[in-house]
């Protein structure tokens, strides 16, 4: 019962707070919000008992990610006497349209369909080893794929983004 | 307790909020942003069906770990780019960085 | 090896002749134009001679294809079964009679193509692609391969025109090349569903014709098919009213090009009408005949009226040729034995004459530098030969007997009359309008006192003369003593599908 | 040889031609005496199968020989030659008068431009009208028929520096070319009809009835068309006063005694097919009274020679229609064939006053020449008075004939206008030599330069005189036996259709009654060259005479209708072609694409939010229209 | 079980790859085409070690990665473009960067990227593979990132990229969701035995996926971030999209959906169809209004992907038969295209290399200046069209004929009708090259021997399969037999 209660509560945050990334007029807010977005979603993971990704949650977005977007908006906010800028473009309008519609089906999908082998609404408990036999046993190979992905990312982040005579 | 639906109905509107802010804001970290927010719906997704439907093999566990790992990589070079973006043109609007078109 | 496969390989040889010396000249340097000339004047008398040859190896009353040959080309891959794509050749009577217009006109056009100073080498390795696309649709017994050559030979024209043309080079190549592609789109279409249709994996035409015969293709799939295959080649036909492209091509194209062209390209298109329409699908020709025989009159009428008040030779020309093979058309509706030899004895016709007018006017014009009628007048006086050779062409044109015109117009007529003769009436109204417009030609142009500035116009060169000569042959031959050429049609046309007596 | 190989006879002058055209003009005299050579051994050759002929005898008769030529299936064509009595006739007619016109020719072109090619044209034209007359199927006369077309089309058009000649020629072809359409439709129909094109099988044929009746009458109405385009009948006529463009000789040849006669020719060839399609006789006469009334007012106007004589001949040819028409073969033939003896000689004499005279030939400028060039002078009154119709010349024989032949089988009506018709022909010839010949010198000058001309041209003058005297006695049963037409003229020409000829006194008087109230009208009018009567007359009745001078207005309907009518639809059709069917149809459709090009590539703004809305639409609208579809 | 000996091919690459970022970091002054030639050694490596594969009994990774002819072909083409585009980028790259060892890693890097993509036989390893071909992408098209365009052309495609990756992964959970499973033959079976009150989940599931396919072949309307890419990204890079990218994306379409997604093909054939009619469409008619080679080259490539995309639909319409001989074609045509599009890009980089001009108007009188350059792009411009000697034309004729089937007709007529619109600016560009004297100043010149090499033989390949396509025919067969042995057209579901 309290559960229920604390889900719905931490729901109606986390729809806010993504709301509130996309909405507010100041980057910067948008970006706190983005923070709490995820770290609501974290929580959700914790309703479903799933901690190890729970945790990855944190780690890797409340840390890494939001920092390095931070970061990054300091590096591209204009300096004082910089025009201030309107952050919603004009298609706005439009773009609520279409992502109205897409939530419309989404959640039309989510609710109507029968998901088939839906075990009832007590999730399971998810061991830790299980994951971590999984990830390393079943999907190794992805797992490999996926370190080249990361040093892909990090040389292409360096090379983009090294200073170099001339700017 | 609390039902597989709710969970896929809030990633649904998740996923749709980050949606809109790529189609709606200007800015390139703020579309990054909402990218984020798209791919945390998804993870939320997996991670909801991997608990309730297939508890003993969770694939859906493993791959929400992975669309977070990606999605890190992805904003470390996408912020690359921007920033680059910045320099060439001291601005981070994706809408003013539309030279190529037509 | 038998003799009839022999026979095959001297099909192989005039389809690899020119495509072999197109490739020998690219390696060639380009200022060494004589070596060019020489060599391309070797290849088109080798190509006169193997063309003269087939025609007349060509047994009248054998079996209906000859000199077959066949090579596997693709087969048991994907969805090809057996004899899935072979190079397949072989001559009917009427490719066979194709056969020898092609090798005529294509050495008409080298002689007089034998002056031309700028770029001399490229002209000449397109213009033998293009005669090699001429020949392979004419021997193909392979969907896929007609098609090829199909291609093959209506591309180069864009060059052709569009670099050695003269009035609006640009605007007709281009219209030209794009109304001639987009119809070959519709044939495209046409095979795409026929081979489904067949489900025998394999674009063999001689098989589909015998999976036609034994009932494969349903009345309603011909009939919806028929279109597609009929308004394909009709665009290279001159069909109304998708024939424009033929006096703006005419009026832009080098000499030489616009005698191929009208003399044996367009003849293609009527080709493909019975080789893919009316063989493959008769039921659909049967059903959609009338109409090809409304649009042919129409042409026919059309094209003629129009002429009537040209002011340039080559539009002249352009719109007699849009008439011409309107008559060709009106043959082939017609789907009777009489009517059909006419049309195609019609295609030799109007081959040999077009090319002919269209190398006197070229003859003229690199002199006068100018096509339009009301500057001229007189030049009898000047050019005598060239006068004779004109009116002669102008005469076969008219349908004057003795000449090739009359012998086809004459079958068409007789043809026309059996199954439509209000249309048949039509025609011969036709080839009276004809007499007009030629006649007026030759009055304003040829007679009358000769015009001060035209005064030094020389004849035409020994060389433009073999051509004409060799062409004025041909009409004549026909004009007087067809037997030979209808002995070998006429088989070949009873043994179409759906062709009455 | 014999009769089978008639053929010959067009094959002569084929090679001549031949040898003439490729050689000619290198030749001494440029060959003009192979010509000669030529025409003088088919007029010989003629009596060779006139001879064989008539040794074969009239059981042989007609003499077939043909060969297979082509065959399409069922479809199959034979070639060959048909000698009978009408054949023969015809080729008396073309072989003696190309003959005389050949050795005319020599003195009246010397010295003209393309001299060879003059004398080759000549050949070819012999060639082509022997072949037409011994053609043994429609097919093959048809091909001959446009050959003599062409040859008289490039001999109209000899001297082609004149505008004038060029139009001439380009009308004779064209507006016969209209009415050869007629023939090759109404020979293909006899041939659907019958299934051969060959002459002798289609009248058998349809003498068993293989046609229905409004069909065959129809067929033979076409065929009509074309024998009135070649023998300019109205409204046909047109082109044979401008043909008077040509040479005269040619004018005498072709235009006078040979190739316009190609349509009675046809008529009398078919008319056992003609008397089976009902009421199809009665048409041709009705045209040929026609013509020859209204030729023979026109001629009235006329000052130039050549003119006058070329109107007369189209009423003469009418005449030979209505002859025609009332189903006399031999009564037609006749007139033909007396007719091209008498109208030949007046072409060459008026030839022979245009040299004389330094080519004048407006009666406005002569007059007066009797004394000048005596035997012209003699020659030309014999062969006028041959066409008017002074007993016992040829003429009034074979125009007798046609009376008689008119009064028995057509009623009152036509015998009342062809006595008028016969009236006017004797009085447009007596003006015509009153005003050349006789009275005063309308131009001195001229006449002071006037001669005679040479024997060359003179002497054919001389024999076709002869002819137009004695041609007409061949009509005679006994004259017929002595010189090989058996049994006389018409019955020669009718085999076994006994119509024995006797002389009517009663129709001899009363023709040359016609004869005297035209000659003497004309004569009262015109005597001493005096023109005052003339004028009053023009000024008595304005209108009228205004209407004859322009010739009943046909060519300037024609002009109008084809400037207005013809040319103007072909400007028409070429409007359409370029701005609707090309400009819009064609370059519109490709202006059509480029423009959706145009549209769609601003799509592509370049901004991202809008790239990814794309995505964003496709997405949804690819789901939601699928959902709804499938639903 | 693990058998790493799958991949030896790919270690080699990934070795090569190492090996060139390492020798730049210990000789930072390398000549920089040297690293290019150290990259074309180590594709010709792979690529040889990728023999032996043809034919090899079928290897299977766990699961997720199969090593059969498909991938055997899918390796043989990557190795192929990315030496072309290495010894392509030469001289091009030298001129341009100071540093290049990432370039050509990356390069290698990505096409074992696309290797991967066509091996995967599941969705989670499909996704890693695609983005390790993406991300090695949106960095090579921002290489030269003083170029303001090269970095606005990668931003573009980074962005939208993740935005589009974020939707196929969407797609991915509901059919996880769906059939509990992200393997080919689970997704298979799950969407077999689902009940029908599950559709709507599956189309929106299946849409979103194709969306994200979509993207990465480029088809309309998810194509916009091609042109711009294309234009902004580094020639070589150019034709490496429009060659690796392109093929990769078709691998994994093929893979997916013969081995799953054809289960449900009644629920997407349509939307298929129609997304191959836009794209074909939009593409040729954009096309036409092109000034730029490099847009020229990237809408008509998008027209490209509407003809192959009708394949698609057809495997969603045919029988079995019908959608193993579509695809053998669909293989056939990929190749013929690559050739073309490498043949091309060596021609224009050959030309760019000189002039600096990559318009369409730059190509003025190419034909009086470097007559063998123009007969290669008009060759490989031909082949495009679909036009007679040249591959193009044997490969198309082949790929449409298979996939006619009585539903789809129309939709093959309409791409006859688009490669006939698509004539028009070809000749468009011939006709700057060969109807026009060159402007004034340019005189004739040669090319480098490498390019000009390297085009002839591309040119005889060119006109080699399209005179004689069985060998390659074959080999296409032959691969797409390995993907039907397991793919799922036995259970196809019956609503």
């Amino acid at each position: 019962m309290t559960t229920e209660i604390l889900w719905w509560i931490f729901a109606a945050a986390i729809v806010g707070t993504s709301a509130g990334v996309v909405l507010s007029g100041t980057v910067i807010h948008s970006a706190i919000f983005l923070i709490l977005s995820l770290a609501g979603v974290g929580t959700m993971y914790l309703f479903l008992t799933i901690e190890f990704v729970a945790l990855v949650q944190f780690l890797i977005y409340g840390g890494a990610v939001t920092v390095l977007i931070l970061l990054a908006l300091m590096l591209t906010r204009m300096g004082i006497g910089g025009r201030p800028e309107p952050v919603t473009g004009v298609q706005a309008p439009f773009g609520a349209l279409v992502a109205g519609a897409l939530m419309a089906t989404l959640i039309g999908v989510a609710v109507s369909t029968a998901w088939p082998g839906d075990i009832g609404d007590s999730p399971a408990e998810v061991k830790i080893e299980q994951i971590g036999e999984i990830l390393f046993q079943d999907f190794g190979a992805p797992f490999i794929i996926l370190s080249a992905l990361l040093l892909v990312a990090f040389i292409g982040a360096i090379v983009i983004a090294r200073q170099e005579d001339g700017d | 307790m609390v039902p597989l639906e709710n969970y896929l109905v809030l990633s649904g509107i998740i996923f749709s909020l980050g949606v809109y802010g790529v189609l709606a804001r200007r800015n390139a970290v703020l579309v990054l942003m909402s990218i984020e927010l798209m791919l945390n719906a998804v993870s939320l997704n997996f991670v909801a069906f991997a608990a309730y439907l297939d508890p003993d093999l969770i694939t859906g566990v493993i791959v929400a770990i992975f669309v977070i790992a990606v999605a890190a990589a992805e904003v470390g070079l996408a912020l690359a780019i921007v920033i680059r973006l910045f320099r060439n043109r001291s601005t981070a609007n994706v809408d003013e960085a539309a030279t190529l078109r037509w | 090896m038998g003799f009839d496969e022999a026979q095959g390989y001297v099909l192989l040889t005039t389809l690899a002749l020119p495509l072999v010396v197109a490739a020998t000249l690219l390696f060639v340097p380009g200022s060494q134009k004589m070596a060019v000339r020489y060599l391309s004047a070797i290849n088109a008398s080798l190509l006169l001679g193997l063309s003269i040859y087939v025609f007349l190896a060509y047994q009248a009353g054998g079996d209906p294809i000859q000199m077959e040959l066949r090579w596997a080309w693709i087969e048991n891959v994907g969805f090809l079964q057996e004899n899935g794509i072979s190079l397949h050749l072989g001559v009917d009577g009427i490719s066979a009679l194709m056969t020898l217009l092609t090798g005529i006109v294509a050495f008409a056009g080298t002689l007089v193509a034998w002056k031309l100073e700028y770029r001399t080498k490229d002209f000449f390795i397109l213009m033998w692609i293009l005669i090699a696309g001429v020949y392979g649709t004419f021997f193909a017994l392979d969907l896929f391969f007609f098609f090829f050559f199909y291609e093959l030979a209506v591309v180069p024209l864009y060059l052709l025109i569009g670099i050695w043309g003269s009035t609006r080079k640009e605007y007709g190549a281009m219209k030209l090349t794009l109304m001639l592609v987009g119809g070959s789109v519709g044939i495209w279409i046409g095979i795409f569903a026929v081979v489904h249709e067949a489900g025998l994996g394999t674009f063999d035409l001689p098989t589909l014709w015998a999976a036609g015969e034994s009932g494969v293709f349903s009345p309603n799939f011909q009939k919806a098919i028929f279109p597609f295959f009929a308004i394909g080649c009709g665009v290279l036909a001159g069909l109304w009213p998708l024939h424009t492209w033929s006096p703006d091509g005419h009026m832009s194209a080098p000499t030489s090009v616009s005698m191929v062209h009208a003399g044996v390209l367009m003849k293609l298109g009527a080709f493909g009408i019975i080789r893919l329409g009316i063989q493959i699908l008769p039921d659909g020709a049967e059903f959609w005949m009338p109409a090809l025989l409304v649009l042919g009159t129409v042409g026919a009428l059309y094209g003629a009226i129009a002429a009537l008040t040209q002011r340039d030779f080559k539009l002249i020309s352009g719109y007699s040729s849009v008439s011409h093979m309107g008559f060709v058309l009106i043959g082939l509706a017609t789907l009777n034995e009489i009517g059909m030899t006419g049309a195609v004895l019609q295609m030799f016709s109007h081959g040999v004459m077009t090319a002919l007018v269209f190398l006197l006017i070229g003859a003229l014009y690199d002199q006068a530098h100018t096509r339009d009628l009301s500057d001229f007048g007189g030049i009898a006086k000047v050019m005598p030969l060239w006068v004779v050779a004109y009116v002669v062409a102008g005469l076969a044109n008219v349908g004057l007997p003795g000449l090739s015109g009359f012998t086809a117009e004459f079958h068409i007529f007789v043809g026309a009359f059996r199954t439509y003769p209000i249309f048949g009436g039509l025609a011969i109204l036709a080839a009276a309008i004809a007499a007009a417009y030629m006649l007026r030609m030759f009055g304003v142009v040829f007679f009358g006192p000769l015009k001060p500035r035209w005064r030094d116009l020389k004849d035409i060169s020994p060389i433009e003369a073999i051509a004409a000569s060799l062409l004025i042959v041909s009409m004549l031959a026909m004009g007087l003593w067809w037997a030979p050429f209808t002995d070998r049609l006429a088989p070949t046309i009873l043994n179409l599908p759906g062709v009455t007596s | 040889m014999g009769a089978e190989e008639a053929w010959i006879l067009a094959a002569v002058p084929a090679i001549t031609f031949l040898v003439l055209a490729a050689t000619g003009r290198y030749l001494p005299r440029q060959g003009d005496f192979i010509g000669i050579l030529a025409a003088g051994a088919i007029f010989v050759l003629f009596f060779v199968v006139l001879a064989d002929f008539l040794d074969l005898g009239e059981a042989a008769w007609p003499i077939v020989n043909n060969i297979a030529w082509t065959e399409i299936g069922e479809f199959e064509l034979r070639m060959g030659i048909l000698v009978d009595p009408i054949t023969i006739v015809m080729l008396a007619v073309i072989t003696t008068v190309a003959f005389m016109v050949n050795v005319f020719s020599v003195g009246y072109m010397k010295g003209e431009p393309r001299y060879w090619w003059y004398f080759a044209m000549l050949q070819l034209f012999v060639a082509s009208m022997l072949l037409l007359v011994v053609a043994d199927n429609l097919l093959l006369l048809y091909i001959s028929w446009e050959l003599v077309g062409l040859s008289s089309f490039v001999l109209i058009g000899h001297y082609w520096e004149r505008r004038s000649a060029v139009e001439a020629a380009k009308k004779a072809f064209i507006t016969t070319r209209v009415g050869d359409v007629g023939l090759l439709i109404g020979i293909i129909l006899l041939w659907e009809a019958t299934g051969t094109f060959n002459i002798l099988e289609i009248i058998e044929a349809v003498e068993a009835g293989a046609v229905g009746e409004v069909r065959l009458f129809v067929t033979m109405m076409f065929i009509f068309l074309g024998a009135m385009g070649k023998s300019a009948q109205v409204p046909f006529h047109v082109w044979l006063p401008d043909a008077m463009e040509g040479p005269t000789p040619v004018s005498a040849l072709i235009h006078a005694a040979t190739m316009v006669v190609a349509g009675v020719y046809l008529v009398a060839r078919l008319l056992p097919v003609f008397e089976v399609a009902e009421g199809a006789l009665l048409v041709v006469t009705f045209v040929g009274l026609i013509t020859a009334l209204f030729s023979g007012v026109v001629a009235f106007a006329q000052t130039d020679i050549k003119k006058v004589l070329a109107y007369s001949t189209i009423s003469q040819l009418g005449f030979m229609f209505v002859a025609l028409g009332t189903g006399l073969v031999g009564v037609g033939m006749f007139h033909l064939f007396t007719h091209a003896f008498f109208k030949a000689l007046l072409f060459l004499g008026a030839g022979s006053v245009i040299i004389g005279s330094h080519h004048h030939q407006e009666m406005g400028q002569l007059g007066g020449l009797w004394r000048k060039m005596p035997i012209t002078a003699m020659t030309f009154l014999i062969g006028s008075l041959a066409l008017a119709g002074l007993f016992p010349l040829a003429g009034f024989w074979s125009k007798d004939e046609i009376l008689h032949a008119v009064d028995s089988h057509r009623g009152a009506w036509a015998y009342v206008l062809i006595s008028v018709a016969a009236i006017m022909t004797a009085f447009y010839t007596t003006r015509l030599f009153i005003r050349t010949f006789l009275g005063q010198p309308q131009d001195a000058e001229i006449h002071s330069h006037t001669r005679e001309t040479g024997p060359i041209m003179t002497l054919p003058l001389v024999f076709l005189a002869i002819l137009s005297i004695i041609a007409g006695l061949v009509v005679f049963n006994g004259v017929g036996d002595a010189i090989g037409f058996p049994g006389g003229f018409p019955e020669f020409v009718f085999l076994h259709e006994p119509e024995r000829f006797h002389v009517d006194w009663g129709l001899v008087g009363f023709s040359s009654a016609l004869f005297v109230i035209g000659t003497f009208g004309a004569a009262w009018i015109y005597w001493r060259g005096r023109l005052d009567r003339a004028t009053a007359a023009a000024r008595w009745q304005p209108q009228l005479s205004e209407m004859v001078q322009r010739k009943f207005y046909f060519d300037d309907l024609y002009q109008f209708a084809i400037d207005r009518g013809v040319l103007g639809l072909s400007y028409l059709v070429s409007w359409f072609d370029r701005f609707a069917v090309n400009d819009t149809g064609v370059d519109g459709s490709a202006n059509m694409t480029r423009y959706a090009g145009f549209v769609l590539k601003h799509v592509q703004t370049g901004r991202v939010p809008n790239y990814a809305m794309a995505i964003a639409v496709g997405v949804v609208a690819l789901t939601l229209i699928t959902l709804a579809v499938r639903n | 079980m693990r058998d790493y000996t799958l991949f030896i091919p790919e270690y080699i690459a990934v070795g090569s790859a190492i090996a060139i970022l390492a020798a730049e970091l210990i000789w930072p002054r390398i000549r920089k085409d040297l690293l290019a030639y150290a990259t074309a050694v180590g594709a010709v490596a792979w690529l040889i070690a990728a023999l032996p594969y043809i034919g090899h009994t079928p290897g299977d990774f766990q699961g997720l990665l199969r090593t059969d002819d498909f991938t055997t072909y899918f390796r043989i083409l990557a190795a192929a473009i990315v030496f072309v585009v290495a010894l392509l980028s030469a001289q091009y790259m030298r001129e341009r960067t100071s540093t290049a060892g990432e370039y050509y890693g990356l390069l290698l890097i990505g096409g074992i990227g696309m290797v991967l993509m066509s091996a995967s036989s599941e969705l989670l390893t499909a996704y890693i593979s695609l983005e390790l071909l993406s991300f090695s992408l949106y960095i090579l098209v921002g290489f030269l990132k003083k170029d303001i365009l090269s970095n606005e052309a990668s931003l573009k495609y980074i962005l939208l990229g993740a935005f589009s990756s974020a939707m196929l992964l969407y797609g991915i959970s509901i059919l996880y969701g769906l059939t509990g499973s992200t393997t080919y033959e689970g997704i298979a079976e799950g969407l077999a035995e689902r009940g029908n009150d599950t559709d709507a989940a599956a189309i929106v599931g299946i849409m979103l996926i194709i969306a994200g396919v979509g993207f990465k072949v480029s088809a309309a309307p998810f194509h916009m971030w091609a042109p711009d890419a294309y234009e902004g990204a580094p020639l070589p890079i150019t034709a490496f999209l429009s060659t690796a990218s392109k093929a990769a994306g078709f691998a994994l379409i093929l893979r997916l959906f013969t081995g799953a997604l054809i289960v449900d093909a009644v629920e997407w054939r349509a939307a298929m169809a129609a997304l191959a009619a836009i794209t074909m469409t939009a593409g040729n008619l954009i096309a036409i209004q092109q000034t730029n080679l490099k847009r020229l080259v990237a809408y008509s490539s998008i027209g490209q992907v509407g003809y192959m995309l009708v394949v698609i639909a057809a495997i969603g319409y045919g029988d079995a038969a019908t959608a193993e001989d579509a695809s053998a074609a669909l293989l056939l045509h990929l190749v013929g295209y690559t050739v073309a599009t490498l043949a091309l890009f060596s021609a224009l980089i050959a030309h760019y290399n000189r002039t600096g001009d990559d318009s369409i108007a730059g190509l003025r009188g190419l034909a009086e200046t470097q007559p063998f350059l123009a007969l290669v792009i008009t060759a490989s411009l031909f082949s495009f069209a679909g036009l007679p000697f040249f591959a193009g034309f044997a490969t198309k004729f082949l790929m449409f004929q298979a996939s006619t089937t009585d539903e789809l007709l129309w939709l093959v007529g309409l791409a006859a009708a688009n490669s006939f619109v698509s004539l028009y600016y070809y000749l468009m560009v011939m006709r700057q090259m060969y109807l026009f004297e060159p402007l004034a100043g340019l005189t004739r010149f040669r090319p480098s021997p490498l390019l000009g090499g390297l085009a002839g033989i591309l040119l005889l390949g060119l006109v080699f399969i399209g005179v004689y396509p069985q060998p390659a025919f074959e080999a296409a067969d032959g691969a797409v037999s390995a993907l039907f042995e397991v793919s799922a057209t036995g259970l196809v579901r019956t609503p």
